[in-house]
């Protein structure tokens, strides 16, 4: 790999983390509106709609650090996770290749949410704050279970191992399914976006933020679902194309491949949103405990080499 | 497919049952203030001015709830509901809209009297001809009412103000 | 090297000996003890320093102290080591804590009494985790019972603490010096000489399974294992905080201590025995963190995550025994993954220490530790709350703090272990990771978070002294999460030991990088983590976006309430509302382990009824026997306010355990009868060693 | 505020839920708001305009305050919705809405004053600032209306109405219709019964222009016939031949000619009543 | 008149009725007397008011009796004493007849026995009367401000003669003067929603008390939205301009209140209305009817983030409109009715408009009711959620599709039979389960319905006026007058004054009755459901234009077993 193809990949990728996010949302709010049989908003609204929040001031409901820090460090967490993903064949800024380490840096995004969100007397921040936290334990065997499965078959944790060294048996058939479900759950989206529901608890955490600080961390949130996607991405594009993708321009294709599933991955997405309501916190660790003690047996498959 | 109306960036017409904002013609109206007691939101407003002898009708759209009494009210079509409903704007004093009358003057005592000019010629277009002798009462209807007291002849301009309302 | 260790010990019987002239005086005598113990504390830490490079090439120090009446033999290698520095470092913060933190004490009185306590606590863990003799390894694991019993039911005139110190006392003798004596008794019976009880000796024997069961019980039920735990979570919060720093911090590390010495370096490395270990472990881990969820009680919570987080080090330590005894290519993976367990033994000592601590900061000023009722410390206690909030992150696994790099050296050991068992093991521990963190949000937010309630209004920033000891081990937490490669040689010295594999291929800490192989992996597998990596990521990202757009606040709104005013104080989630839903639907799971641990205390009140009943004859025997045997004892049965016939039968140790409790005299006549007990267990000691 | 980005908060201060509904409905397909940009924010903090309506009633006055001093301190915008919201509406005196002292509360006044303006007022006094007021006034306005006024709080419209001020240099008129004006006046108050205040005015005009071109009572009876076959409404035959009757009625009341003779307009009247009660005439 | 109309409205039953509560308290009854086809008027003293009262609404035989709407006035004027009159109607299978329960007030002694411990549903008219007259409800167990704002002084009585409309006397504003909310139940937070909350669209306080998510207790305060309107059109406006602001006290429901008040004046004054206006009033409540079902449809769907039922719902709705803005000229105050008639006629043009329309609709509503209802997650939402029991819903007086879900079998289209509803044939659905899906599932049948009248009265509508000529209305006679708005039933009591004015005019809007019931509902379930089931409640607001009372039993939750007993009769009723 030469140093340019690095830089050159690195540039694309950052530029990707940062900017790319806004659009897919975009995407997926007129999707959504097609659905729904209107206009919608324009493609780039949601540009628009950071630019205008970040150009503006923000009120402090609080002197609390925990709740004035919370956007950048949830915006710099989301960022460095993305950052360890491979794009075509390069991984921007390597400090880890672990997947774990990835999951935790991410996390991050949802911590600083949860701790800005309790940091307020307000019981809807609080609310928010709650379900984000309860969504993530239930959601954490399901990935668990994925990984784990993922890993027993490839022998490696290394995110940009994994789909070169993955052997597709039925249990990592499973096991990509669950990332998959993982993926849905983390993301936040319909019917599990309960941590931010607008009309039941005012966007959670988001309703006490303001001007560019809600722009920031709602940048967070995007890019936080931009890596948890290209994540699921990359592990389905790249075994596709790992046997003929060589070189610089192997990179490219792997990295077209990548950006093709992606858009794939949204688009079905926003079908899914805007075909459900949302459920119930409780209803939501009721499935996601249903699912993970079904998965277990896609362990137990892994175990036994299937 | 979509079925979202390009408005604003395409204009579009009301519907002709639409109850619009109303809007005075300056040149029909006779300033009797019918439409004043029919708002029931006080929308419309009959400002007089004895000293200067001018009777304003204001309509705030602003304050107008669009119920078309003043509409139904009015003897001379001067105030109809428009389907215009583009009235939005910054400076509420783009709503109202003024039309100021010159009150009849008496021709005898020379005071104001509490009807315009315009109210007299449309009451007197309205008189039955014939019924009474025309000439006479064209010349009491002109003048105030305590003079036309003197004339003991007053029910005239009354009735006929009767039917405008 | 041994010079220092002499030093340390003496340092700690200086305090002993130091604050006795000063019985009037409470608070010179506790900052007295102190000193002495904080200087022992550093000597230790030097100790450990100084002794790394012979323990990273795999070698011991080997020295003995000979008293005259007894010999004690001592072996210093890499796992003591990791048990020293544990307690180097937790003994210097809570020395320098503890002076003004024991003022809240001051109305029980006897500081003097204390400081012996402590320092005889302290010691007697230290020379455990040194001592290679398995006699003296269980006597001096009796004193820590002991003392650290006294030391918990100090604020005796609570009810709770004394039901707590009762369950305590009872479950450690029943549980953990039972079994761990029996194994002594059968040991003696092979080795038939103390000499023959040293470690090296007792390798050698081939040794049956049995040992396992007595092993894993003792050091189990001392280390709060499920279904064992039962009394932790009430035991734990009922000390004072510095202390329990201590029984939590250091303490039950010294059971896992035990645990590997015996089971990995006596008897051998098992790997049924591993995945036991780590199949334990991770029940403990679910169970402890999960029963913490629900917790508003802040040290309660802090005792339950204790049984959780000894659940991940459990877990480690159990894969690394299995793996390790897998061998192959295994062995090596299995001593990083036992390197992991021994790594988060270290990080939990090290934060959870601090919690505590963090936990009597908020007790010392605010006289509460109901979550409930706490809120807004962030804006008095700022730095308080700031080495909270790094304990908090760490012990919840979050980058770049240390509890991260050992979970998830954990999580590498179980999941590439190519084993669907110790893979489901792995999943559960991320599984409770989460747990954990959101148990620590709650903590953090609830007790620091939002504006200061009623109880807090008046609150403010601790002492100095107590600043510093958190402070200290805040910063532990940092390098210890920044640099791994400070520590993980020394961490992978006992796996070395064990298997004699060559670790270079397998895990390097170049730096501050770590890169793990594991068997079976793919070229370019190799997992690695660069934190101080990450932290300039983070950094540089944070930094630009704060330089872009600044913070500073001009003014601050009243939060938003929907229009209609709403008292603060009502408008912030309960603690005890933290994560309900949740919490209802693990209820299956709650009602289980109520059931479990009811169980296991009903066990263990059915032994300690027959235990007691043993004790009572023993009582009546030695009461027969040994009256007269020692003057000494004599002299005291016949001076003392309060007469303990069996003392004077247990002498000399008993004579050592007297002058350690000497004031006990004035505490409730309730504990004469444990005392009693104990003392006899110790006479049963004595008997059989004494030549029968 | 260059970019089409409106995060709307929603301040009901005591509407009747017509303007609500309707500002709801400017986010369904086929107004769709989100094309402008303009979304329904869930707290005030995210909004960059307050939408208001209702005409300001005391109990919710004090809220409505803490909703826009919530807000961020840029740009405010006010967006008053419906005629409440623009002046008080036809509440605007009632006991519980709130009015600043000098507003009065009964004034005659002009630009009437009422609804968020006075807190809008009361808010500039106490020193917050408080961005520009967007004025959409209906009783609720339509959709399209509602889309006119934030395109104008976006820019992307010049607004349209400008106050008036007529003095009698405009002219007068005075219209003459082919009936007298006393008959006009009285058939139009009739055909408010028959057909509604809203039609009568095509319906007359019709028939006036029928009237215009009849030379007899006969002929206007054929007319109206012939109208009435074009125009297959049985409403408007109905209207039609009330007038008929009526406006006979009244001719033959004051016994007046017009265009043709007296006695054979009053035989046709006789004969005409006689079957318009026929009918299923009115009353 | 169809089959059931004459059943309910036969003459000898209501004597029948009549006669057993004349019979029953012969010794207390000052003076009865008959107002209108259905009203009795019967005066008795303030002391025997719970006894009578309790009686006619609990008696076994009459099952669906509620107490329909309780006027306060201030005669003092005419007989130097306060009125209050209970109205009490019997509802369902048993008949049509309204009670009114008067008795005299002096002013020396304000004060009269409260109704409410025995019958909840008085609970917000008796705290009005305190409010607007000073009348003291004496053992009345919650006795909170209720409609006035909190800086209004005490001792000012806006309903009294002698207060100006235009007067609005204020005291202070601060901490103390502030609504009286009750301390929460110990252990639990606050969890405030609105007045402005983004799922709310109209103000009104929810102090929801929860334990996490659970609600424990609601406390509420409403009348936000309380603008005067009696007394504005007590005094400000005539008999004709009232219709006007009759219909904007809901702008979803004002065609039912502009009815309700026309009728009343009607049978006060004894105005007979043209059959066809008759008819054309039936078409427009119908049409108010779809798109306000439409309308809460979509919202409950919005609500729990199914924006594609939203979304689809207000398409629909959105023909509706368009079609009311063609008839009457705008889409929601549609001016439409006055006293004696309507305004506008429906040309032949407009008639076709009206058949296509809802023959789309039909179609349009049963594909967005099989999509929805096939959303997994939008029913499971909706199950179980926001119960209301029969016996709450009784207890409550609650009206209309909130109490048509719990299982009450009422509805004054077929009970009172009113405009043109005599002449039609319709269903009246009942779902016993009490959740919010039997509460969307009752609106969208009566959406289905809805489309059946309006075809019916199309097609039988008769010629003729459309709008009836009078002159006077004689003074100081009172009549009620009742619509079922889509939220259930409308009640307008009038007093016909002199000079062209009101004396005295009574707005009960449904959701008045509706909203006590509400913590009820509320209480045991989620946070994330509150919005939810308030939306399922439909709740307008700005007609009930005043507010809350808190429900000042224990904070208790219901008992699991209770829970478990309702859920299990449920499931065997569903689609009763």
């Amino acid at each position: 790999m030469s140093g340019y193809e690095r830089i050159a990949f690195s540039f694309i990728a950052v530029c990707l983390i940062l900017f790319l996010p806004p659009l897919l949302d975009g995407v997926a709010r007129k999707i959504k509106a097609k659905i729904q049989l209107r206009q919608g908003a324009p493609i780039l609204q949601t540009y628009y709609d950071l630019v205008t929040f970040l150009s503006m001031e923000p009120v402090y409901p609080t002197e609390r650090l925990a709740f004035r820090l919370a956007p950048y460090i949830a915006f710099a967490s989301a960022v460095s996770a993305a950052l360890v993903l491979p794009y075509g064949r390069v991984i921007p800024v390597s400090f880890t290749g672990d997947i774990f380490v990835f999951l935790y840096v991410l996390a991050m995004v949802s911590i600083a949410y949860m701790i800005a969100g309790f940091s307020l007397n307000n019981t809807y921040t609080n609310t928010g704050a709650n379900r984000e936290m309860m969504i993530m334990l239930s959601i954490e065997p399901v990935l668990g279970l994925a990984i784990g499965t993922l890993a027993l078959n490839a022998h490696t944790l290394r995110i940009g191992a994994i789909p070169f060294a993955v052997t597709f048996t039925l249990s990592v058939l499973l096991a990509y399914g669950l990332l998959a479900y993982s993926v849905y759950v983390e993301g936040g989206f319909i019917p599990f976006d309960v941590a931010e529901a607008e009309q039941e608890i005012l966007e959670g955490v988001f309703s006490e933020y303001s001007g560019y600080l809600l722009g920031i961390f709602k940048w967070a949130l995007m890019i936080k679902r931009f890596a948890l996607l290209w994540l699921l991405s990359s592990f389905i594009s790249i075994p596709l194309v790992r046997n003929i993708a060589s070189g610089a321009l192997g990179g490219a294709l792997i990295l077209v491949i990548q950006l093709m599933v992606l858009f794939l991955l949204y688009t079905s997405i926003a079908v899914i949103e805007s075909m459900n309501a949302r459920l119930r916190i409780e209803q939501i660790i009721r499935q996601n405990a249903g699912v993970f003690v079904c998965s277990i047996a896609v362990l137990v498959l892994a175990a036994l080499g299937w | 497919m979509a079925v979202t109306l390009k408005y604003p960036f395409v204009k579009i017409e009301a519907p002709p049952e639409y109850r619009g904002v109303p809007h005075i013609n300056p040149r029909l109206c006779i300033g009797c203030g019918a439409c004043v007691n029919a708002c029931p939101a006080d929308a419309l407003l009959r400002i007089d001015d004895y000293e200067k002898g001018t009777r304003k009708i204001v309509l705030d759209v602003g304050r107008c709830i669009r119920c078309a009494r003043c509409d139904e009210a009015c003897p001379t079509g001067a105030i109809r509901m428009t389907r215009n409903f583009e009235v939005a704007t910054l400076d509420r004093k783009d709503h109202v809209e003024v039309v100021e009358l010159r009150l009849h003057r008496c021709p005898n005592c020379g005071s104001y009297t509490d009807y315009t000019e315009r109210a007299l010629e449309k009451a007197l277009q309205i008189l039955p001809e014939g019924l009474f002798d025309g000439d006479e009462i064209r010349k009491r209807a002109i003048l105030c009412r305590n003079c036309r007291r003197k004339l003991t002849v007053d029910d005239a301009v009354e009735a006929s103000r009767e039917v405008v309302e | 090297m041994k010079e220092l260790f002499t030093l340390t010990v003496i340092l700690y019987l200086l305090s002993i000996l130091a604050v006795l002239p000063l019985r009037k005086n409470y608070r010179a005598s506790i900052t007295v003890g102190h000193v002495f113990t904080g200087l022992a504390s550093i000597s230790l830490l030097a100790f450990t320093a100084m002794s790394l490079p012979e323990a990273l090439k795999g070698k011991a120090i080997e020295f003995t102290y000979n008293l005259g009446v007894a010999e004690i033999p001592f072996h210093v290698d890499g796992l003591s080591l990791v048990l020293c520095l544990v307690l180097g470092s937790l003994g210097l913060a809570t020395s320098i804590y503890s002076p003004k933190y024991m003022e809240f004490y001051e109305r029980f009185g006897r500081g003097w009494l204390y400081v012996v306590l402590y320092s005889t606590f302290v010691l007697s863990m230290v020379l455990i985790v040194t001592t290679s003799n398995f006699l003296w390894f269980v006597f001096f694991w009796e004193v820590m019972t002991f003392t650290s019993y006294l030391l918990m039911v100090w604020e005796n005139d609570e009810e709770y603490v004394r039901k707590a110190g009762w369950k305590y006392f009872v479950t450690m003798h029943v549980a953990s010096t039972l079994p761990l004596i029996v194994a002594l008794a059968l040991l003696y019976a092979k080795a038939g000489s103390i000499e023959g009880l040293n470690f090296n000796n007792l390798s050698k024997l081939h040794l049956g399974p049995i040992y396992y069961l007595l092993f894993l019980l003792g050091f189990g039920s001392k280390a709060g294992v499920v279904p064992l735990h039962f009394w932790l979570p009430d035991a734990h919060p009922a000390a004072p905080s510095n202390v329990s720093a201590l029984l939590s911090g250091a303490m039950i590390k010294v059971a896992v201590y035990g645990l590997i010495r015996t089971t990995c370096f006596i008897l051998g490395l098992n790997e049924t025995f591993g995945y036991i270990v780590a199949i334990l472990g991770t029940v403990t881990l679910t169970v402890g963190t999960l029963y913490a969820l629900k917790q508003t009680d802040a040290k309660r919570l802090l005792a339950y995550h204790s049984v959780g987080q000894m659940g991940y080090i459990w877990l480690g330590v159990g894969a690394g025994i299995a793996l390790m005894a897998k061998g192959g290519s295994y062995a090596a993976f299995g001593a990083i993954a036992m390197a992991a367990g021994l790594y988060h033994l270290v990080n939990h000592a090290i934060f959870k220490g601090l919690l505590f601590l963090s936990a009597g900061s908020v007790l010392y000023r605010t006289h509460t530790r109901e979550l409930n009722v706490l809120g807004g410390l962030a804006k008095l206690m700022p730095l308080t709350a700031l080495f909270t909030f790094i304990a908090a992150m760490s012990i919840a696994g979050e980058p770049p703090f240390n509890g991260f790099m050992s979970k998830w050296m954990i999580y590498q050991g179980t999941f590439l272990s190519g084993d669907g068992l110790l893979v489901f093991c792995g999943v559960m521990a991320l599984f409770i990771s989460a747990a954990t963190l959101a148990s620590f949000v709650k903590f953090y937010t609830t007790a620091f978070g939002g504006v200061p309630t009623r109880v807090t209004e008046n609150a403010e920033e601790v002492p100095p002294s107590m600043l510093v000891g958190k402070g200290f081990l805040a910063a532990l937490c940092l390098l210890f999460g920044l640099i791994p490669s400070s520590i993980i040689p020394l961490l992978l010295a006992p796996g070395k030991v064990l298997t004699g594999a060559d670790l270079s291929g397998w895990i390097s800490t170049k730096y501050w990088l770590v890169t793990i192989k594991a068997p079976g992996m793919p070229s370019g597998g190799e997992t690695y983590f660069n934190p101080w990596l990450l932290v300039g990521v983070l950094g540089v990202l944070a930094g630009a976006m704060l330089v872009s757009y600044p913070n500073r606040p001009k003014k601050v709104v009243k939060v938003w309430t929907t229009g209609e005013p709403v008292k603060m104080e009502h408008y912030k989630l309960k603690a005890m509302h933290y994560y309900g839903p949740f919490e209802e639907y693990i209820h299956g799971l709650y009602h289980s382990g109520d059931v479990l641990s009811e169980w296991g205390s009903g066990v263990c009140s059915a032994v300690a009824g027959g235990y007691l009943a043993l004790g009572k004859t023993l009582l009546r025997w030695a009461d027969k026997v040994g009256r007269g045997i020692t003057s000494a004892g004599r002299w005291y049965v016949e001076n003392g306010k309060e007469v303990y016939l069996d003392e004077a039968v247990a002498s000399p140790f008993v004579q050592l355990v007297k002058g350690l409790a000497i004031g006990l005299e004035e505490l409730s006549l309730n504990y004469n009868l444990l005392l009693a007990v104990a003392v006899a267990v110790l006479g049963l000691i004595l008997l059989i060693l004494a030549g029968w | 505020m260059r970019l089409r980005s409106l995060y709307v908060f929603h301040l009901d201060t005591g509407a009747c839920n017509g303007c609500e509904i309707e500002l709801f409905d400017i986010l369904t397909p086929y107004y769709d708001a989100e094309r402008l940009g303009v979304r329904l924010a869930a707290s005030p903090r995210h909004a960059h305009a307050m939408a208001a309506t209702g005409p300001l009633t005391r109990q919710a006055y004090y809220a409505a305050k803490e909703a826009i001093k919530a807000m961020p301190p840029k740009p405010r915008i006010i967006v008053a919705i419906g005629t409440c919201a623009c002046s008080g509406g036809i509440f605007y005196n009632g006991y519980p809405i709130y009015r600043r002292p000098e507003s009065g509360r009964e004034g005659q006044e002009y630009p009437r004053r009422g609804g968020i303006f006075e807190l809008v007022q009361d808010l500039r006094d106490e020193g917050e600032y408080v961005g520009p007021v967007v004025y959409i006034p209906g009783c609720p306005p339509r959709p399209e209306e509602i889309l006119y006024g934030v395109a104008l709080a976006l820019g992307l419209v010049e607004k349209q109405v400008k106050g008036e001020y007529y003095t009698e240099e405009v002219g007068f008129e005075l219209p003459e219709y082919p009936i007298e004006e006393r008959i006009r006046l009285s058939l139009r108050e009739r055909l408010k019964y028959v057909v509604g205040y809203f039609d009568r005015e095509k319906v007359l005009e019709d028939f006036m222009g029928l009237v215009a071109k009849a030379k007899s009572a006969e002929e206007l009876h054929g007319l109206i016939q012939g109208y009435c076959l074009k125009n297959p409404d049985p409403r408007v035959s109905l209207a039609m031949r009330v007038l008929k009757r009526e406006f006979l009625r009244l001719k033959e009341k004051y016994g007046w000619e017009v265009k043709g003779s007296a006695e054979a307009l009053q035989g046709e009247v006789r004969g005409l009543q006689v079957s318009a009660d026929g009918d299923a005439g009115p009353r | 008149m169809k089959e059931w109309a004459r059943k309910i409205t036969d003459e000898k039953v209501r004597e029948r009725y009549v006669n057993e509560v004349i019979e029953r308290f012969r010794d207390k009854i000052i003076r009865v007397e008959r107002n209108a086809d259905n009203q009795w008027m019967i005066e008795i003293r303030k002391e025997d008011l719970p006894e009578v009262i309790g009686y006619i609404i609990n008696h076994p035989e009459w099952k669906e009796t509620q107490l329909s709407t309780m006027v306060g006035a201030d005669e003092r004027p005419l007989r130097g004493k306060f009125s209050l009159i209970y109205w009490i109607s019997i509802n369902g299978a048993s008949g049509d007849v309204f009670f009114g329960i008067k008795t005299y007030i002096s002013e020396d002694d304000p004060k009269f026995p409260s109704v409410t411990p025995i019958h909840p549903g008085a609970n917000w008219y008796e705290r009005e009367v305190k409010d607007l007259l000073g009348l003291i409800p004496e053992g009345h167990p919650d006795p909170r401000r209720l409609v006035l704002p909190d800086d209004w002084p005490e001792g000012v009585y806006p309903l009294r003669k002698d207060f100006h409309y235009t007067d609005s006397p204020k005291r202070e504003f601060t901490d103390e003067t502030k609504y009286p909310y009750r301390e929460p139940p110990k252990g639990t937070a606050v969890f405030p929603l609105g007045p402005y909350h983004v799922a709310l669209d109209e103000p009104g306080h929810f102090r929801l008390y929860v334990k996490g998510e659970e609600i424990v207790d609601v406390d509420y305060r409403l009348f936000y939205q309380h603008r005067g309107i009696e007394k504005i059109g007590e005094n400000r406006l005539t008999y004709d301009q009232v219709n006007f602001i009759a219909e904007r006290i809901c702008g979803i429901c004002g065609t039912a209140h502009a009815l309700a008040y026309a009728q009343a004046v009607e049978a006060a004054g004894g105005v007979e209305v043209p059959e066809r206006a008759e008819y054309i009033r039936t078409v427009m409540a119908e049409i108010e009817r779809l798109h306000s079902h439409l309308l809460n449809l979509g919202l409950a769907c919005h609500d729990v983030g199914f924006d594609k039922g939203f979304m689809d719902a207000f398409r629909l709705r959105e023909h509706v409109m368009w079609l009311a803005e063609r008839l009457t000229g705008n889409r929601k105050t549609y001016g439409m009715v006055v006293i004696g008639g309507v305004r506008r006629d429906f040309l032949e043009y407009r008639r076709s408009m009206i058949e296509k329309v809802i023959r789309e609709l039909r179609e349009g509503f049963q594909k967005w009711a099989d999509q929805t209802l096939s959303t997994k997650t939008f029913v499971k939402r909706c199950e179980g959620v926001g119960v209301l029991s029969y016996k709450d819903a009784k207890r409550w007086s609650s009206v209309g599709p909130w109490a048509r879900g719990s299982g009450r079998d009422l509805d004054a289209r077929r009970d009172h039979p009113f405009a043109a509803y005599k002449y039609l044939d319709f269903k009246v659905p009942v779902y016993k389960e009490g959740d919010v899906l039997a509460r969307c599932l009752v609106r969208a049948e009566e959406i289905l319905e809805s489309i059946w009248i309006i075809e019916q009265a199309l097609d039988e509508m008769p010629g003729g006026d459309i709008l009836a000529e009078w002159k006077e209305i004689p003074p100081y006679q009172e009549a009620v007058g009742f619509t079922e708005a889509p939220r259930g039933e409308d009640v307008h009591y009038v007093m016909t004054g002199e000079g062209n004015r009101l004396y005295r005019w009574r707005i009960r809007a449904s959701t008045y009755n509706n909203f006590p019931a509400l913590p009820d509902a509320m209480r045991g379930n989620s946070v994330a459901d509150a919005v939810l089931i308030i939306a399922s409640m439909d709740p307008c607001y700005s007609c009930t234009e005043r507010v809350q009372v808190v429900d000042a039993r224990s904070g208790k939750v219901r008992v699991l077993t209770e829970k478990e007993l309702t859920e299990l009769s449920r499931k065997a009723s569903r689609g009763v």
